[in-house]
């Protein structure tokens, strides 16, 4: 399935009026600040994660961070009329915010992962970071989306600095589940990205493709006979057999 | 003409093909080797006949898609092939009796003909793809060839060094092309003739040519792979490395600076003289260092080297001053000497691989006595240190007459860089000359005179008829070649004229077959007059001293002032030999020295002499290079061992860093 | 033509039959100087006849080259001294060789001198061959230097042409005072003479030329002597022509000229034997490893006096 | 109909050798379909179908397909000699192998969608899929260090995967204001058509992710950290696959994109950042190669020094340089693979990857040893191998217009050379060390590719000469 064909928009010229059109019709009013302020409240769910210092609260972060992509992602299928957006904002409800938080938490039980997240660098500086990068994120975004539309145009740069966030997380964070976390909400940036480009074909594919990512990661971290083999999903332990063993 | 000429390399490389198979039977050998003598022979006779023959030149549908191999056969090509073929057919046929004691003929019977082919191509090849695509493939050919004993690790490092600065030359050839082809890829020669460059750019494919030929001539302070692949490789391949595939970088020297990159400009020459002094005379005094017989030879190929550019400094130098009188006369001399070193290096090398037969040794404090056991070899032998040693009448006096007669040429050269450079290239010459001869005597001396210095030496048996065959051919022509000099200038005068516009003057018209190249100085040799009056004066003291005084003889032991002493230890060895020279030039140049510990009195231990030769331009060169790659290696080897994360890390700060990037570039 | 040849023949048997005279002579000047009467100036002929009546003794392992190579080293010399003009220019045969080329027979004579003497392979053939190869290292350079700042002046290589334009073009130049210091210096090297090397000592450690006839005798040592007369003979003549060729015979000139030619030669050659017994006599033996910066010296006065030619070329 | 064959046949035979237990009979069908796969793409250069919204087969990608499925095929061949070896040892187990065999064809199937894919989200996708299946099979012998390269693998990919696809959306962003929304502004032909009147500062953006995106699977340091060791610890078909193939296909992406911003007149020019991203990898790979102990891993890092050079030449540009870019691409997919082939047969005979205990290998194994020491020589850009021109034509032309450039990348290869020729000479000469049992292997893969390789360095024939550089033309 694929894009779904819209009836009546066959010319150029008649595809440029109606983009017009809509930038003029949705740029102003309650549509456009409900997206904005959703896909604001992505970030600041963003900024939360990297706030967290327990696995399972962070966890709880970032199911509460899917239900917020879920109402956005929904919010823009309603106001552009793209119904099958509502199955990516289910399987965002479904999947990411109830079956991968359940998983991760009983993971972190069953392997008795301790329950504290050891960062590379202190909390602060992160969140420093993290400010910084979503004001690059805007000085990037914001001058060279002047032609799209509004929504897209605020919905890209959130999504970017969401995106860089996710992967900040990645990267200060030392145990396994934690980068998950941070590669799922490194997605959902992608993801509110897809939506807010609207028309985009193949979001649905896409947001399945990725849900499917993140089951092989996950169950990567169970199937890879990681409690067997090592007593700790921390990446550390694997460096003991990285690359070439000296 | 030129395709006959490429069927004879077709040929080689198809035998190159056939040597898989037929290296397991035993007539695999003589086969090969015969075919490649035949080949090789044939080829060598139709470059004489097309030297004074018009260029002929032809485009096969090869190599570069949209441009084709470009093949042409001009004068100096088909010098260069006479050169190549005739080192290749001599090694050839020394190599049917030399192979027979060789080992593991299936690594080197495959390639033998192979690096013969690809020595053919590069004086053939017209354009750079061709060119240097011949020039690596000889490299990649030979390399084989010095790895064919892979049993003993030092081949195996020599082999990593030469193919390392082989692809190092081969890289700076390519750029050089490069620059010379300009952006839009004119890769065939006639294009870049056309090509003009500024004179800084003109440079610069100078020294590239330098670094790219120079490393495979085995200039100082690139030489430093020579003298380690040399003589690793079984010694008919030495000798065609030594006496052929040196010549035929400089080939590539030739064609590359006089005849793609037009006039020179005149510090150009200061810098090949200068490179080419220090050559001369470093190469001989690492020679007479040496007690590998194999590497002195190859030593001593460093030394000829720096000859034949001090040559062809000089005749840029004149080229520069368009003097091309001058640059003919210097460009004969380098080219006759590139002639007569491909003999009696090959020669030498023979002789150094008849030596490794019969004794299996090429330490010469291990040898002597050799020309009691096997008195042709020696005399043959004899006849090549003679004619590298610049001695009268064979062939090495001729060239190096020849240079110093370039030198004398033209003394009022207008740059004050020239006044200084052409007579301290004189000088050097002049050294490297006379203490090649010491080198010779040494060599000589110490390995084939005295009392044999190990039972091997005592042993030794003389070699089979091939390999005495060859060496008699080369050393036949050395003195040829030394008697009637003009002939040799006669057939080198279209060469020359190809380079520099103009040659010299007919020399076998001269009387009495002397030579006058530089004809307002009567300056004149006659190889084949001393020749004759030293044979008569010989033969007639003999006559009457036989005739007139007494010819009674009686056989003794040696006296040695009243002690004689039959232990062989008690001679002269190689270092000891070579000690005078080593005191008088090695603590100057090298840095010699040597450590003397003294047992203080009572103490019965033995007094020990050790001397120490440093090599510097290993020292200050190579060695902190290597160490640099080591040291950055290990730097950079962290990188292979982080975590998952510190990758994501690596990534992500990627990431962030362009996009500030393209923040601040809009 | 014939007049040439004859000329050529003349001075061919005059160079060999002053040789050992010449010898002789310095011999007694030493002699004398030294208080003692010495033997009489022909004393050498009468050794190389007694040398030559003499049977060889042979050491056991000694090859085919050892015994070839007195008659090679005489013959080059000889023919080398062939090419150099004595009392006359325009030798026929001169044009064969000239003053590089001289040398290099010179060369060829102590290459083979130096294999000989390693031949038995008794130490002191060592000492003496290993000695003479570090000098003549040093020596045979120096020629060149010379033989080069020459035809810078005189525009050839060729002794007679050199000649002949000392002869009228000669001038006071400070390269030719050079060249003349260094080809003194060469001429006392390559003739084994003291300081460089003593002809009459048999003491071990300062022998180089005498260590490596050291096993010859009977004929073969005649030869050698000779030889070794004969290249005195050359180089004093050498300097005679070279610079001071004063009373030369040009050629085709009538026989009063030759006469002239022969009795100015004569007349140098003593004074060369003179001059070179008192300097023999005044100065001492070097030891072995001070030679080189003798030599050295000597090199650079060659290489300094080409310099000078180069630079002031063209200016 | 061809063109949906390539994507058919393997899905087809993935399905079915999901079920067959009998690990002959599947490698026998691997092979067949691989065969079969390879013959529907050769019949693209006589019968090519009319691109649709979903696939596109045009000169460009034809290259790529063909090449693909040619090294797909003789790899099937070599891995059936391979991995009864392996069934051997008990390193894998049959139902391993019918996972194996299951997920070879269904990563042939991905990379051929990518491939013929006429719409970037499509081809995404596509990429995503096979780098999926390469996971797995790269942690099929399920030993720490392949579970650690595995998981290194994965996650760096899901990574550069998720950057990949926010550049394919940023794309669309700037396609969506001139094109409409719609799946039109997601089609390449479409896209190509109207890229020049694309926002250029957002294409800018947009390149910069799929470079990173696209350039981790391709390799490209600092981005190459997977690289390395999922070529050392897969199977060494996989380890030939990959570099032959895989990083070929991630390469195809980004040149799709780079002719998209080709065409855009005001947009960035990707020439620089591929040339420094290409340059960094060179000299980086040349530097990492001295110090490798495990055969494998040192080829891999050969991979991502070819790959660097190929990305420098795509970057030049320009007529030569981009046909020196598709030359080398080619030649580097059949010598990187010819490599793997032989040193698969050296490491099971020898029992060992470790450089230190392989040695004397042409003692022992003359013809796998001579075999290496050919395709060292080829991959190392000697003569008379095909890699040779393609470097001649790059550093050549470079340094007529760009001497620094030039002289770096010489300085790369001459360093990268000297570490392969050190290593192969202590592998194949020297007295023989480690098993010299004798080896049941095919060589007919190996020798195919390493003659292939051989004659494109001496001839190359006219008219695929033509299509390289009509396609070197579409590069721009």
């Amino acid at each position: 399935m694929g894009g779904r064909p819209k009836p009546g928009h066959d010319t150029e010229a008649d595809r440029h009026a109606r983009v017009g059109l809509e930038t003029t019709m949705i740029s102003h009013g309650l549509s456009f600040d409900v997206a904005h302020m959703l896909a604001g409240g992505l970030v600041l769910v963003s900024l939360m994660m990297l706030y967290q210092d327990r696995l399972y609260s962070l966890i709880n972060v970032l199911a509460l961070h899917a239900v917020v992509l879920a109402l956005s992602v929904s919010w823009q299928a309603y106001i552009h009329a793209e119904p099958h957006l509502y199955i990516t904002a289910a399987i965002a409800l479904g999947f990411k915010a109830i079956i991968i938080p359940v998983a991760l938490k009983r993971m972190v039980f069953r392997l008795g992962i301790h329950r504290e997240i050891e960062t590379v660098v202190s909390i602060g500086l992160t969140m420093l970071a993290g400010i910084a990068l979503v004001g690059l994120s805007m000085e990037v975004m914001l001058p060279v989306t002047a032609k799209v539309d509004p929504v897209a145009r605020e919905d890209i740069a959130l999504a970017l600095s969401v995106v860089l966030l996710g992967l900040l997380i990645m990267v200060t964070r030392r145990n396994a589940v934690s980068q998950v976390i941070g590669f799922m909400s490194l997605e959902n940036g992608i993801n509110l990205a897809a939506t807010g480009a609207q028309g985009m074909p193949l979001v649905v594919e896409i947001s399945v493709a990725f849900s499917v990512l993140i089951a092989f990661i996950v169950i990567g971290i169970f199937l890879f006979r990681i409690r067997e083999r090592f007593d700790t999903v921390d990446l550390g332990a694997l460096d003991a057999f990285r690359g070439e063993r000296q | 003409m030129i395709v006959a000429l490429l069927l004879c390399v077709t040929a080689l490389l198809a035998l190159s093909i056939a040597a898989v198979p037929l290296a397991a039977q035993p007539a695999g050998r003589p086969v090969i080797y015969g075919a490649c003598l035949g080949i090789t022979s044939v080829a060598a006779l139709l470059a004489v006949v097309t030297i004074a023959a018009r260029p002929t030149a032809v485009i096969l549908p090869l190599g570069l898609p949209w441009l084709g191999a470009h093949f042409r056969l001009d004068a100096l090509a088909a010098f260069f092939l006479l050169v190549v073929n005739l080192g290749a057919a001599a090694a050839s046929l020394y190599a049917i009796g030399y192979a027979r004691h060789g080992h593991a003929p299936h690594r080197v019977l495959p390639f033998y003909p192979a690096f013969l082919g690809a020595m053919n191509l590069v004086v053939l090849a017209a354009d750079a793809y061709s060119f240097l695509l011949a020039w690596e493939f000889m490299s990649l050919a030979s390399w084989a060839l010095v790895v064919a004993q892979h049993r003993d690790p030092e081949n195996i490092r020599a082999g990593f060094i030469y193919i390392v600065m082989a692809s190092f030359g081969t890289l700076a050839l390519l750029l050089g092309f490069g620059l010379l082809a300009g952006a839009d890829g004119g890769y065939d020669f006639a294009t870049m003739r056309l090509a003009h460059l500024t004179p800084v750019l003109a440079t610069v494919v100078l020294v590239l040519t330098l670094i790219g030929a120079g490393s495979k001539a085995g200039l100082v302070p690139l030489h430093v792979w020579l003298p380690l692949a040399h003589p690793a490789a079984p010694s008919h391949v030495s000798a065609l490395m030594s006496g052929v595939m040196t010549k035929v970088a400089v080939y590539a020297f030739i064609r590359i600076v006089f005849d793609l990159l037009g006039p020179p400009q005149w510090w150009q020459a200061v810098v090949v003289l200068a490179l080419g002094g220090a050559t001369a005379a470093l190469g001989v005094l690492y020679a007479i260092l040496q007690r590998d017989l194999k590497r002195l030879l190859a030593y001593s190929t460093v030394e000829n080297i720096g000859i034949i550019f001090i040559g062809l400094g000089l005749a840029l130098a004149f080229q520069a001053n368009h003097f091309p009188a001058g640059a003919a006369l210097a460009l004969t001399a380098a080219l006759f000497h590139a002639f007569n070193h491909m003999l009696f290096k090959s020669l030498l090398f023979f002789g150094a691989g008849a030596v490794l037969n019969a004794t299996g040794e090429r330490n010469l404090e291990h040898l002597g006595g050799l020309i009691h056991r096997m008195p042709r070899t020696a005399f043959l032998f004899l006849v090549g240190c003679g004619a590298i040693a610049a001695l009268p009448p064979l062939n090495g006096f001729v060239s190096e007459w020849l240079t110093f007669q370039a030198i004398l040429i033209r003394p009022d050269l207008p740059e004050w860089g020239l006044k200084i450079a052409v007579p301290a290239a004189g000088a050097l010459l002049a050294l490297a000359a006379a203490l090649a001869a010491a080198c010779f005597v040494r060599a000589f001396g110490i390995g084939f005179l005295g009392r044999p210095r190990s039972a091997a030496a005592a042993n030794a048996h003389e070699v089979d008829r091939f390999s005495l065959a060859a060496m008699g051919i080369v050393a036949a022509l050395c003195l040829l070649a030394g008697l009637v000099p003009g002939a040799m200038i006669d057939l080198l005068a279209p060469v020359v004229r190809v380079v520099t516009g103009t040659g010299l003057a007919a020399q076998l018209s001269v009387p009495w077959l002397s030579i006058v190249p530089n004809a307002e100085a009567h300056n004149s040799y006659n190889g084949l007059l001393i020749f004759l009056f030293i044979a008569a004066v010989t033969w007639l003291t003999v006559l009457a001293i036989h005739r007139f005084a007494s010819q009674s003889l009686r056989r003794g032991p040696a006296w040695d002032c009243g002690f004689p002493d039959p232990r062989p230890i008690t001679q002269y060895t190689a270092d000891s030999f070579a000690q005078p020279i080593r005191r008088v030039f090695g603590t100057v140049v090298f840095g010699t020295h040597e450590v003397v510990t003294m047992p203080p009195p009572g103490d019965v231990s033995a007094a020990r002499i050790r001397k120490i030769v440093p090599d510097p331009i290993w020292d200050f060169l190579y060695a902190p290079l290597a160490g640099a790659l080591n040291w950055t290696t290990q730097l950079l080897n962290y990188l292979q061992f982080l975590t998952i994360r510190r990758y994501l890390s690596l990534v992500f700060i990627a990431l962030i860093l362009l996009l500030i990037a393209v923040a601040l570039w809009q | 033509m014939i007049n040439q040849l004859l000329v050529q023949g003349v001075q061919m048997l005059l160079v060999l039959a002053l040789a050992p005279l010449l010898t002789g002579v310095v011999r007694k000047v030493k002699a004398r100087l030294t208080r003692r009467r010495g033997a009489s100036v022909f004393q050498p002929y009468r050794d190389l006849r007694r040398l030559l009546a003499k049977e060889v003794v042979l050491a056991d392992n000694a090859s085919w080259l050892f015994r070839v190579a007195p008659y090679l080293i005489f013959a080059c010399t000889w023919v080398a001294a062939c090419l150099v003009p004595t009392f006359a220019t325009g030798l026929i045969f001169s044009w064969s060789g000239d003053l590089i080329a001289i040398t290099a027979l010179l060369g060829t004579a102590r290459f083979l001198l130096a294999l000989a003497g390693m031949d038995i392979g008794t130490s002191f053939g060592g000492i003496g061959a290993s000695r003479e190869v570090m000098i003549a290292s040093l020596a045979e350079p120096t020629m060149l230097m010379i033989a080069v700042s020459l035809a810078l002046i005189a525009g050839s290589t060729q002794l007679s042409s050199i000649a002949a334009f000392m002869l009228h073009f000669g001038s006071l130049r400070v390269t030719l005072a050079l060249s003349l210091v260094a080809f003194i210096i060469v001429a006392v090297a390559e003739n084994s003479r003291i300081p460089v090397d003593n002809p009459a000592t048999h003491l071990e450690l300062t022998m180089v030329h005498e260590a490596m006839v050291l096993e010859y005798s009977g004929r073969h040592l005649a030869m050698i002597e000779l030889a070794a007369a004969v290249q005195l003979l050359l180089y004093v003549s050498a300097i005679a022509c070279l610079f001071l060729p004063w009373g030369l015979a040009t050629n085709g000139a009538g026989i009063d000229a030759y006469a002239i030619g022969v009795v100015a030669y004569l007349a140098k050659l003593t004074v060369g034997a003179v001059a070179l017994g008192v300097f023999e006599t005044s100065v001492a033996k070097m030891r072995v490893f001070r030679v080189p910066n003798f030599l050295g010296a000597a090199l650079m006065l060659g290489l300094l006096g080409v310099l000078l030619l180069f630079v002031s070329r063209g200016m | 109909m061809n063109a949906l064959a390539i994507l058919l046949i393997p899905l087809a035979a993935a399905a079915v050798l999901a079920v067959i237990s009998d690990y002959r009979l599947s490698a026998r069908i691997n092979v067949i379909a691989c065969l079969l796969s390879l013959l529907a793409s050769a019949s693209l250069f006589w019968w090519r179908p009319t691109s649709g919204q979903y696939l596109l087969i045009d000169d460009l990608n034809v290259v790529f397909i063909v090449l693909t499925n040619f090294v797909a095929f003789t790899t099937s061949a070599f891995s059936a000699s391979y991995i009864a070896h392996e069934l051997e040892t008990g390193r894998l187990t049959p139902t391993y192998l019918r996972f194996y065999h299951a997920m070879y064809q269904l990563m042939l199937f991905g990379m051929n969608l990518a491939l013929s894919a006429n719409n970037i989200g499509l081809m995404w996708v596509a990429v995503e899929l096979a780098t999926l299946t390469t996971v797995v099979m790269v942690g099929i012998y399920r030993t720490h260090e392949a579970i650690e390269a595995a998981w290194k693998y994965f996650i760096l990919g899901s990574v550069g995967i998720a950057l990949a696809l926010f550049g394919t959306i940023l794309v669309y962003l700037a396609a969506r204001p001139v094109m409409g929304e719609g799946t039109d502004a997601m089609v390449w032909t479409e896209l190509l058509r109207h890229a020049g009147a694309f926002d250029p500062s957002l294409l800018n953006v947009a390149f910069i992710f799929l470079l990173l995106g696209y350039g981790t699977k391709v390799g490209l340091a600092p981005l190459h950290a997977w690289l390395p060791d999922a070529h050392a610890e897969g199977p060494t078909p996989i380890s030939a696959v990959l570099s032959g193939l895989l990083l070929n296909v991630a390469l195809y992406a980004l040149l799709r994109f780079k002719m998209l911003l080709a065409v855009n007149v005001g947009a960035i020019a990707p020439g620089p950042l591929m040339i420094a991203l290409g340059l960094l990898s060179v000299i980086f790979a040349g530097f990492m190669l001295y110090r490798r102990r495990d055969i494998k891993r040192l080829f891999a890092y050969s991979s991502i020094e070819h790959m660097g050079i190929i990305v420098f030449a795509f970057g030049m540009a320009g007529p030569i340089g981009n046909f020196a870019g598709l030359l080398q691409m080619t030649m580097h997919s059949l010598t990187k693979s010819a490599i793997f082939f032989s040193v698969g047969h050296v490491a099971q005979v020898k029992g060992t990857q470790r450089i230190a205990d392989i040695g004397g290998l042409t003692e022992s194994h003359p013809v796998l040893g001579w075999g290496l020491i050919a395709g060292v020589a080829a991959i190392a850009g000697l003569p008379p191998f095909g890699v040779f021109q393609s470097e001649f034509l790059v550093v050549s032309s470079t340094f007529a217009r760009a001497p620094v450039l030039a002289v770096l990348l010489a300085f790369g290869l001459l360093v990268s050379f000297g570490a392969l020729m050190l290593r192969v000479s202590a592998v194949a000469f020297g007295a023989p060390r480690g098993p010299v049992g004798p080896v049941e292997a095919s060589y007919v893969p190996m020798f195919a590719h390493l003659a292939l390789v051989l004659v494109a360095g001496v001839y190359l024939p006219a008219p695929l000469v033509a299509w390289f550089q009509h396609v070197a033309a579409l590069l721009g």
